[in-house]
């Protein structure tokens, strides 16, 4: 098994931390995981990403030319990655705040409405966790549970924000699933 | 009485103890030390007050001060 | 007979390279005793700068560790915090302490370091050959000043003691002079009180010591005595410039 | 044996620092490093340590090297102009044969560069750095868990020798996530007469690097001289990835940049090519004999590095001219990918004489055009 995924947004949406919870719930089902985030100035306001590995086998490279996935989570994100994702691979885009899509034909692109979603169960904030949540439930890399787990870690203390962050995250990960189904019927 | 005890081996007869000394008893010797200076000596031994400003103005420690009976405390160093 | 002064322990009986007359001789005694009288010499650590002082390793009686130029005050810092139970002391002159080692000792007093700093002011260069310092005097002739300082073009002199007199930390301040034996009487209850404070851990003692150079001022050390009383006394004060506020210490800047 | 947690490299190192029982840390912050100091700055104080931020890079090693001399186990991480400034008390202490362990988080350079990572600090790390006849010791990990067992490494070779270790590694290792797992040691602990802790019922205790008596100084010249031939017969680290034997390819790599080849090497290999991966970890002593001999049946080196060609001169040393070394690196922050150093090698496979830097060629063809 080896999962990458690269997680892309503007700073202050959450693309670091949905990248760490991912790679903390490879961890804990007995993974070798890799977190790279992008560092510095474009950290705060700019576009910010963080790759993701998970496998089996120890990691070696944790940068690559094509990424097997990408989750972008706003414009300027869709236009730097979505041309590097690997044919045949994932392209998720959070449809809230991209109007635009992905022309290519020989990846899978699920559109969700990650914002939105959050937003139904009280706060746009978690839009991240829809992103996340879509992301797993395509690709089933690590379990519903596991994740939950590491978000109720992080957020255990407000029992408000992590029923909204759950809930969220289910959304999300139905999203994905059947946004997946969806793209591969769409290619055949 | 007191007593200033000069190492003319350390001294490099800078003058500095010739000019602290309040009762003008010290100067310079004729013959030079094994390092080439005039070393510092004692004129007039027995007009010593024992104040050791000599050994306080000394920069190379080459003088001391002895004493036989009782010292006043001139002053606090 | 009893020896009523005689040499501390605190110093290694060795001949000292010094000049004829120059005070770095006198100075190191002082502090020497200083450390015998106050029992301190089993848990000293000196540090000796780069300038004539640069072997004053040889000289001191306790450990002593040497410093590149200027950073005698980082050196301090690093022992004093590792090792509070120590005694930490520089021993530094102008060019070290004023000039390349500025950041060190500002930043050292401002952080309240508990160590005492013992600084060598003599107006010149003495090591490198007469030439000009951060401290030399208005006018005074140097081999980088052959014409004599020009204050429009390299500035007054540095009041060190005034500056870090700015700082709030510093628990004292004060410069003393070693041109003749009253002085010298002062100037040794200074250094006392700089290391009684040290060991009340009290932050940040400093000392300035104004000093002769008679080989690079090219005076006799009695002509240089007097150069020292006539012209820098009247622009580099005398006296205690800041005192430890009354009361008990308190571990306000950093905890050890 | 500990429990594995998911780690930033800063984080890492700062840990393993004080699992090795280091004392105190002198720093000063710079980008890509500086959570190393944020995360020392609260736990140190949890375990009785001292941190303490200097006013600069010149001042946190100069405050090492006294510490070192009172006889302390302590470090401190930096970023490569922080490193620059470093070199005097760098050079100090390996003068007065002080130990510490300083990490240097390679960015971007020359002067300011960028803060992305890059390997351009490597002739400065394994040539001593700073002035004088002295050579440090340089470890540079390729994973975070790497990272932290060296950097407890780093600190027994720095008492063991008394001398300056230094870990070598970039922004990626200091950035990244990983798991990491610290191993239940014994860490050494080596008595230290001659630190300056007082002089108690002993003669005084000098921590020195003048020696105004030429004899004097070149006797201790060839003390460190024995010195750094013992580091280089016994300090000397490597791995050897994927094929042995005859090879088509070589490739030679270290840090973070050798993660990368291994990837390639795991992709090329799945295509029929014969290719190996050699990467130094100890950069000084570096392993000319053991990449001498890795390289005896390999028909050509592919030398890859994120600089413009710094390790590739210590690469053709130990091959004696026996085969070919070729280079492929990049530089300003970017990395390259497997896929670039896959390509690279296959031209190199072909035939192709291979000199170049990311995309160098070509922009000199639009600058020139």
């Amino acid at each position: 098994m080896l999962s990458e995924v690269t997680f892309a947004g503007f700073g202050g949406q959450g693309v670091m931390l949905a990248g760490k919870i991912l790679a903390h719930a490879g961890l804990d089902e007995g993974h070798e995981v890799v977190w790279l985030p992008s560092y510095g100035p474009e950290m705060r306001g700019g576009t910010a990403y963080c790759n993701v590995v998970i496998s089996d086998k120890p990691i070696g490279s944790p940068i690559f030319a094509a990424p097997a996935a990408v989750v972008v989570m706003n414009r300027p994100s869709l236009d730097k990655f979505g041309s590097r994702v690997k044919p045949g691979g994932l392209l998720i885009i959070n449809s809230s705040l991209i109007d635009a899509t992905s022309d290519r034909t020989d990846i899978h692109v699920v559109r969700v409405p990650c914002n939105e979603i959050a937003q139904g169960f009280g706060s746009a904030k978690a839009a991240n966790m829809a992103a996340l949540g879509a992301y797993c439930g395509a690709t089933k890399v690590v379990t519903v549970d596991s994740v939950k787990a590491l978000v109720k870690e992080t957020f255990g203390a407000k029992p408000k924000v992590l029923d909204l962050n759950y809930k969220t995250l289910e959304r999300g990960w139905q999203a994905g699933e059947e946004g997946l189904a969806a793209a591969k019927k769409k290619i055949k | 009485m007191p007593r200033v005890l000069i190492d003319s081996v350390l001294c490099k007869g800078c003058e500095r103890c010739v000019g602290a000394c309040p009762q003008r008893i010290l100067g310079l010797s004729k013959e030079l030390n094994a390092k080439g200076y005039y070393p510092a000596l004692v004129l007039h031994q027995p007009r010593c007050i024992g104040c050791c400003l000599c050994a306080i103005t000394c920069p190379d420690s080459a003088v001391q001060v002895g004493l036989n009976g009782n010292q006043y405390k001139l002053f606090e160093y | 007979m009893e020896l009523v002064f005689k040499n501390t322990t605190g110093l290694v009986s060795v001949p000292r390279h010094y000049c004829p007359g120059c005070t770095h001789g006198v100075i190191h005694r002082m502090v020497a005793e200083v450390i015998e009288e106050l029992g301190v010499r089993e848990s000293a650590v000196g540090i000796s700068p780069v300038g004539c002082s640069v072997i004053a390793y040889n000289y001191f009686n306790c450990d002593m560790q040497q410093a590149a130029h200027g950073r005698a005050p980082a050196l301090a810092t690093g022992i004093k915090r590792v090792r509070p139970d120590l005694t930490v002391f520089t021993y530094q002159g102008d060019g070290d302490l004023a000039s390349i080692g500025t950041a060190e000792t500002v930043q050292a007093a401002n952080r309240g370091e508990k160590v005492t700093v013992i600084f060598v002011n003599n107006a010149i260069y003495g090591m490198t050959g007469g030439q000009m310092a951060p401290t030399t005097m208005p006018g005074q002739v140097t081999t980088t000043s052959p014409a004599g300082r020009d204050v429009n073009h390299c500035g007054y002199p540095i009041r060190v003691v005034e500056l870090l007199a700015t700082l709030r930390t510093p628990a004292y301040l004060v410069r003393v002079s070693a041109h003749d034996e009253v002085h010298l009487v002062q100037a040794k209850q200074a250094i006392r009180k700089a290391f009684r404070y040290q060991l009340e851990g009290r932050c940040f003692s400093f000392v300035e010591v104004l000093s002769i150079c008679p080989t690079n001022w090219g005076l006799s050390p009695a002509e240089a005595s007097q150069w020292l009383a006539n012209t820098m006394i009247p622009y580099y004060p005398l006296g205690e410039i800041k005192t430890p506020d009354d009361g008990p210490v308190t571990e306000a800047h950093h905890a050890q | 044996m500990g429990e594995k947690k998911l780690l930033k490299g800063c984080e890492a190192i700062g840990e393993a620092a004080i699992q090795a029982g280091a004392k105190a840390f002198f720093g000063y912050p710079i980008t890509p490093q500086s959570e190393v100091p944020e995360y020392l700055s609260k736990r140190l104080p949890e375990v009785g340590g001292v941190f303490l931020q200097a006013e600069s890079e010149v001042a946190a090693s100069n405050m090492l090297y006294g510490a070192a001399g009172a006889g302390v186990r302590i470090f401190t991480t930096t970023s490569s102009p922080g490193y620059s400034l470093m070199q005097e008390a760098v050079s100090y202490m390996a003068g007065s044969e002080l130990p510490c362990v300083i990490v240097n988080i390679v960015r971007g350079g020359p002067g300011l560069g960028g803060i992305l990572p890059g390997q351009g600090d490597y002739k400065q790390a394994t040539r001593g750095g700073g002035h004088g006849d002295y050579r440090t010791p340089v470890l540079a990990p390729s994973t975070v868990q790497e990272a932290a067992d060296l950097m407890i490494d780093a600190f027994d070779i720095a008492d063991k020798y008394r001398n300056p270790v230094l870990v070598l590694g970039d922004g990626l290792i200091g950035q990244m996530m990983e798991p990491v797992e610290f191993k239940q040691r014994s860490t050494q602990v080596v008595e230290k007469p001659w630190a300056t802790t007082g002089a108690k019922g002993r003669p005084p205790n000098i921590v020195n690097s003048l020696y105004l008596d030429a004899p004097t100084l070149e006797r201790h010249n060839i003390k460190l001289k024995a010195k750094y031939d013992a580091i280089e017969k016994d300090e000397r680290r490597w791995e050897e990835y994927g094929n042995t034997g005859k090879l088509d390819i070589l490739l030679v790599a270290y840090g973070t940049v050798a993660r990368v080849c291994k990837t390639a090497v795991d992709e090329m290999t799945k295509q029929g090519i014969r290719v190996g991966l050699f990467r130094p970890i100890s950069l000084y002593p570096f392993p000319d004999a053991e990449l001498r001999s890795a390289a005896r049946q390999a028909k050509a080196i592919l030398d890859i590095e994120l600089s413009t060609g710094q390790m590739i001169d210590d690469v053709k040393a130990a091959v004696e001219g026996r085969v070919p070394v070729h280079y492929y690196g990049r530089v300003g922050g970017i990395v390259c990918t497997p896929e670039e150093v896959a390509f690279h090698a296959g031209r190199v496979i072909k035939g192709e004489q291979v000199y170049t830097i990311g995309e160098y060629a070509g922009l000199v063809t639009a600058l020139t055009a």
